[in-house]
């Protein structure tokens, strides 16, 4: 049977303005864990946030795990608050991660996104891949990305560091030498914009999604995200089908 | 020291114990499955069925409120044929009831899903006769007495499983409506449904949920639902349901004593997937610190 | 940077700004007096008048619940008269709107006092026709539109003070309450009045207000008085005041975006009793940063 | 203008079996404080506990004060896990306190009722006082009355400590050499044996009454305390016109 983890928190710390890295004890019975798996945490003592939160493991070792948190809104604000020594309660690993692929990868995170991206990297190492990473102005986790890869390079909206744009418009330059396989994370405009560059091109690609949750497990069907079924189209359930869909399958609705 | 019975007499459904689980919030039970024995609850109450497969809404479809969050589905769900052929099955290895949510946009509908699922293994119907939800219809049942007496003695007439009806809060008197479904035919009363809410997000300035309003529950709404449970209890003769909000044995046990005869954990299993587990065991620990050797020694037993 | 313009227009009324306190929650301005400056509130809403004097319910007439509170007052106050006498020209000293909330058991009570107050120094009435806590009557009042347009209209007939009926939501469908509020000649509605709740003590095995229910505030109850005024709002031509769980700025907004041109803030005062003036100044803030000049701008704009 | 104050928690400590000590830096903003008078507490952060709750300050002193609460609920079960350096929202002081009269005092506390007498005791610590306090097994704040005054007697219901029995039992005792005033709080039977007892003997009491509050400040009328009014009897607010009121006054309601 699962169980919800009671971890301690091993260690907290600013990455940057509102993100924050939490490294937790690994809990025995989390065997296996996925790069693009979300644990579902209660962010706070009873009260001050009331649904549990889905974040992305960040990194996975023998006998700890990281998130990457951006304070967003209440709960994020009350998870990146809490200290050393405290203990979380977390439920997973859940959903499905990211399927490897191919020899020559490409990947690509935009803000808080780029975390899932990490641990994917890692395991990634020994392929040949390149990372794009975009940020708003402040970039982090950089050196992570560093450890498991040469090729990283980043963008910021205002040129603070790297190329200055969106970080999709580092894609162009990729084109001269295509990737076999693309997974990327990030803001649902550019997950658009891979999807579309993905489809152009011809390589398959993984898209981490996200969307509002309350049970995470996929009992309660709140977290639908639309997807192609043969002609028709059908919601599905992004905490158990996803949060990593093929790019294919994804349909985005216009209006967002 | 002596095992607590805790089998609960629905009048015509017996139940191992009056822990259930609440339509919407526990699938078909596959998910939660995995983290509890199925065998160990009372009864489960699927996902709310409709005779056509149903996509549900546009997302989102949650938005957190204070102690409380809002839920705008939309009924999707398969159809009530995939539930019988590919649901059922799973269900039915488990000793526990199985009690199957319909719903309709017409008398015709509910009673055509009711009829269908009469041959079945499900143990129970519940007439769901107020989802906030759906768009093209269902609200305008719930809510008036008159209809919910005509809904109900419908279904009654299309079949012989134990029928249960699920009452919407927004209404103007609960009583009126429990008295119409117990007239209409119903074996027991299930209560509450959600409330209707609306969350807003001040940076877009809209709706968070997509449909713009959605169905209210957790702790938030207990104090109605606990409300709500005394008034019908007060006013019906057959045995009652309760839920709204429950999240600790504590608040099952507010209801029990309110009067209903079997309980509904909703919302909560989003927090913690064992708790119906813990609510269990920590009704057992009550009754037995206060002496009691069966459940059903506080059905109803509220002082003045 | 220029001020904000937080003036509104209540067509009939003007408030120096949006932030009132809700009726029951504020005594008669004397207790928060001491914590803020009452000149920098749009409005007070006092206790709840009647004709003569009431003791209230007894004890205990308060129980907390998840992020909420029951109540069981039971309208405790020195009648119409005393008010008019000893209390009103306290409040008469700030530059702030003085709303009486007025409670009858019967059509002519609410005459009556209404008729009595219209030579004083009120600014506007309050009709309250929804105290769920008085046992004689009232409750009727507010759950039927027949009712909230025949008592709206005999009140509207004894007074030309500006009048606000205010309303339940333990109502069917809140717009055809405020549509017969319109109808009967009111020049404003307020909502929500509390919903009805219960809580019981396990322990005792009765419930923890001594009369067994109770009116239920807070932020608890945020989600339905939002979707209230909503549809309220799209609903009357009349102006609305919003309130029911107001605890932030964030909170204000949502209300105003869903077309309250004011807002009450009740429970809130017992939590922060500077609340009044942090809402007042997040409000503020908010417009400020998205640009706007007066409050009036983000009234009813909501997007769809 | 009043307003709230938040300060900072310099010690806790366990006293007992869910009684615990609360010492807080006094806010520069409470200059007078009696005892009997009450603060309005916060007792969590935001969610866990929703209304405030009173307790009475135990002991004042120029840069502190000093709470003593008993873990009965939610919310002072937040209240006792609250931790050094933490910061407390107070509301106070609020309500009446005792009011000093005669010079042969008797005080009555029972179970965490005395909390409110240890003030009170080192303000009449020049007078001829006695102090009754009653527990039911296991007593706390003793020696903090004995720094004031020799005639401190304990009873426990159980008999663990002191005398078997109420509080109350130990009254009789009194009756040789009768006080000239006596000051009480503690459970409501309690209270009405001692206004009881006070009647009898011919002596003015002042009772310190509990009840549910939601403002604290006097604005919402849920904290009734039903008083004689001339012939008839009337509601008066605990928190504004008592917590303290004199034992004539007081009506107690049978059924309780
Ligand atoms: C599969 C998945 C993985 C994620 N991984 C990470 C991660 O590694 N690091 C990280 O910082 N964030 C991650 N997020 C986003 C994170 O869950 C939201 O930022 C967070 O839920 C916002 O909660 P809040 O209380 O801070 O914000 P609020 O806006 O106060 O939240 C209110 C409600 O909206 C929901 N919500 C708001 N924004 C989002 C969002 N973007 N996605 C999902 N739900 C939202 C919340 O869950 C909550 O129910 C992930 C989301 C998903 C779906
Ligand atoms: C004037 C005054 C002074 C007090 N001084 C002290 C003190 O010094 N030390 C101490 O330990 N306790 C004191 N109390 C009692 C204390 O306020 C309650 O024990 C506390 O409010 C219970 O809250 P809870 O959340 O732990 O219990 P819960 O039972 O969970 O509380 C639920 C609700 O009931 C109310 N409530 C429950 N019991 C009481 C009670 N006995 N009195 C008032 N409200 C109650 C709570 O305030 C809350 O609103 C005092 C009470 C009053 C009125
Ligand atoms: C996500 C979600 C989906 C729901 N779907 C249904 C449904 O299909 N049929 C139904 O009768 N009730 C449905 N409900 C209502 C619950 O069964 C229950 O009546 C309500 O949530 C109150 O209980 P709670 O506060 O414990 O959740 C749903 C509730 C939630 C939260
Ligand atoms: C203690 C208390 C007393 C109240 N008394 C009255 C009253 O006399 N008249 C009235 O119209 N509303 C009364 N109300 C309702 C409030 O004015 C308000 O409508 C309701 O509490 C919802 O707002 P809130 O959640 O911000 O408190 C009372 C509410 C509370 C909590
Ligand atoms: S969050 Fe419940 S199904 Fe995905
Ligand atoms: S607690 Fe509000 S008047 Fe006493």
């Amino acid at each position: 049977m699962k169980a919800s983890s009671v971890c301690k928190i091993l260690k907290t710390e600013r990455l940057a303005k509102d993100i924050y890295k939490i490294i937790v004890a690994r809990p025995a019975e989390c065997h296996e864990i996925t790069a693009g798996q979300f644990f579902h945490i209660q962010c706070s003592e009873e009260g001050q946030s009331f649904l549990r939160r889905p974040i992305s493991v960040c990194e996975v070792e023998t006998d700890q795990l990281s998130f990457v948190v951006r304070k967003s809104g209440k709960g994020t604000a009350a998870l990146c608050s809490r200290k050393e020594g405290e203990y979380l309660d977390i439920i997973g690993p859940l959903g499905n991660g990211f399927v490897p692929k191919g020899e020559r990868v490409l990947l690509v995170g935009g803000g808080i996104g780029v975390a899932p991206l990490v641990e994917l990297c890692k395991n990634l190492k020994d392929k040949d891949i390149k990372v794009l990473l975009g940020f708003r102005t402040e970039a982090y986790l950089v050196e992570a990305f560093k450890k498991y890869c040469k090729a990283v390079e980043v963008a910021t909206e205002d040129g603070t560091f790297g190329y200055k744009g969106y970080v999709t418009g580092l894609l162009e330059e990729t084109m001269e030498n295509p990737p076999e396989m693309i997974y990327a994370c990030g803001p649902e405009i550019m997950l658009k914009q891979i999807q579309k560059y993905g489809k152009a091109m011809g390589i398959p690609t993984q898209l981490a999604m996200e969307e509002r949750m309350a049970c995470g497990v996929g009992a309660c069907l709140v977290c639908s995200c639309k997807v192609k079924a043969g002609e028709d189209w059908d919601y599905v359930r992004t905490c158990k089908e996803g949060p990593v869909f093929w790019g294919e399958e994804v349909i985005f609705d216009e209006g967002n | 020291m002596k095992a607590i019975d805790m089998t609960v007499d629905l009048k015509g459904l017996t139940l191992q114990n009056p822990i259930m689980v609440a339509s919407g919030t526990f699938g078909f039970g596959r998910e939660y499955g995995e983290y509890i024995d199925l065998n160990h609850l009372g009864g489960i109450m699927v996902k709310g069925l409709t005779l056509e497969a149903r996509k549900g809404n546009p997302v989102p479809r949650v938005a957190e409120t204070p102690m409380g969050m809002l839920n705008s589905v939309g009924l999707q769900n398969p159809g009530v044929e995939a539930f019988i052929q590919e649901e059922l099955p799973y269900l039915s290895q488990f000793s526990t009831r199985v009690i199957a949510n319909i719903n309709g946009n017409t008398m015709e509908e509910y009673c055509k899903i009711a009829e269908r699922l009469s041959d079945t293994g499900v143990d129970a119907l519940e007439l769901n006769i107020s989802c906030p939800n759906v768009k093209e219809g269902g609200v305008a049942f719930g809510r008036d007495p008159e209809m919910v007496y005509k809904v109900t003695k419908c279904v009654r007439e299309h079949t012989n499983k134990y029928l249960i009806v699920k009452l919407s809060p927004n209404v103007r008197d609960i009583r009126e409506i429990g008295q119409a479904a117990e007239e209409g035919g119903a074996d027991c009363i299930s209560l509450i449904n959600t409330l209707i809410g609306m969350a807003i997000d001040i940076e877009q300035q809209k709706p968070i949920l997509a449909r713009g309003i959605g169905g209210f529950s957790g702790p938030a709404i207990k104090p109605v639902a606990l409300r709500m449970v005394y008034e019908v209890a007060q006013t019906v003769g057959i045995p009652i349901i309760g839920m709204g909000g429950i999240s600790s044995a504590q608040d099952a046990i507010e209801f029990l004593l309110a009067g209903a005869s079997a309980i509904a954990i909703g919302t909560a299993n989003f927090i913690n997937p064992l708790v119906t587990m813990e609510i269990n065991e920590g009704i057992q620990g009550y009754l037995e610190r206060k002496g009691y050797t069966s459940v059903r020694d506080i059905i109803g037993k509220l002082k003045a």
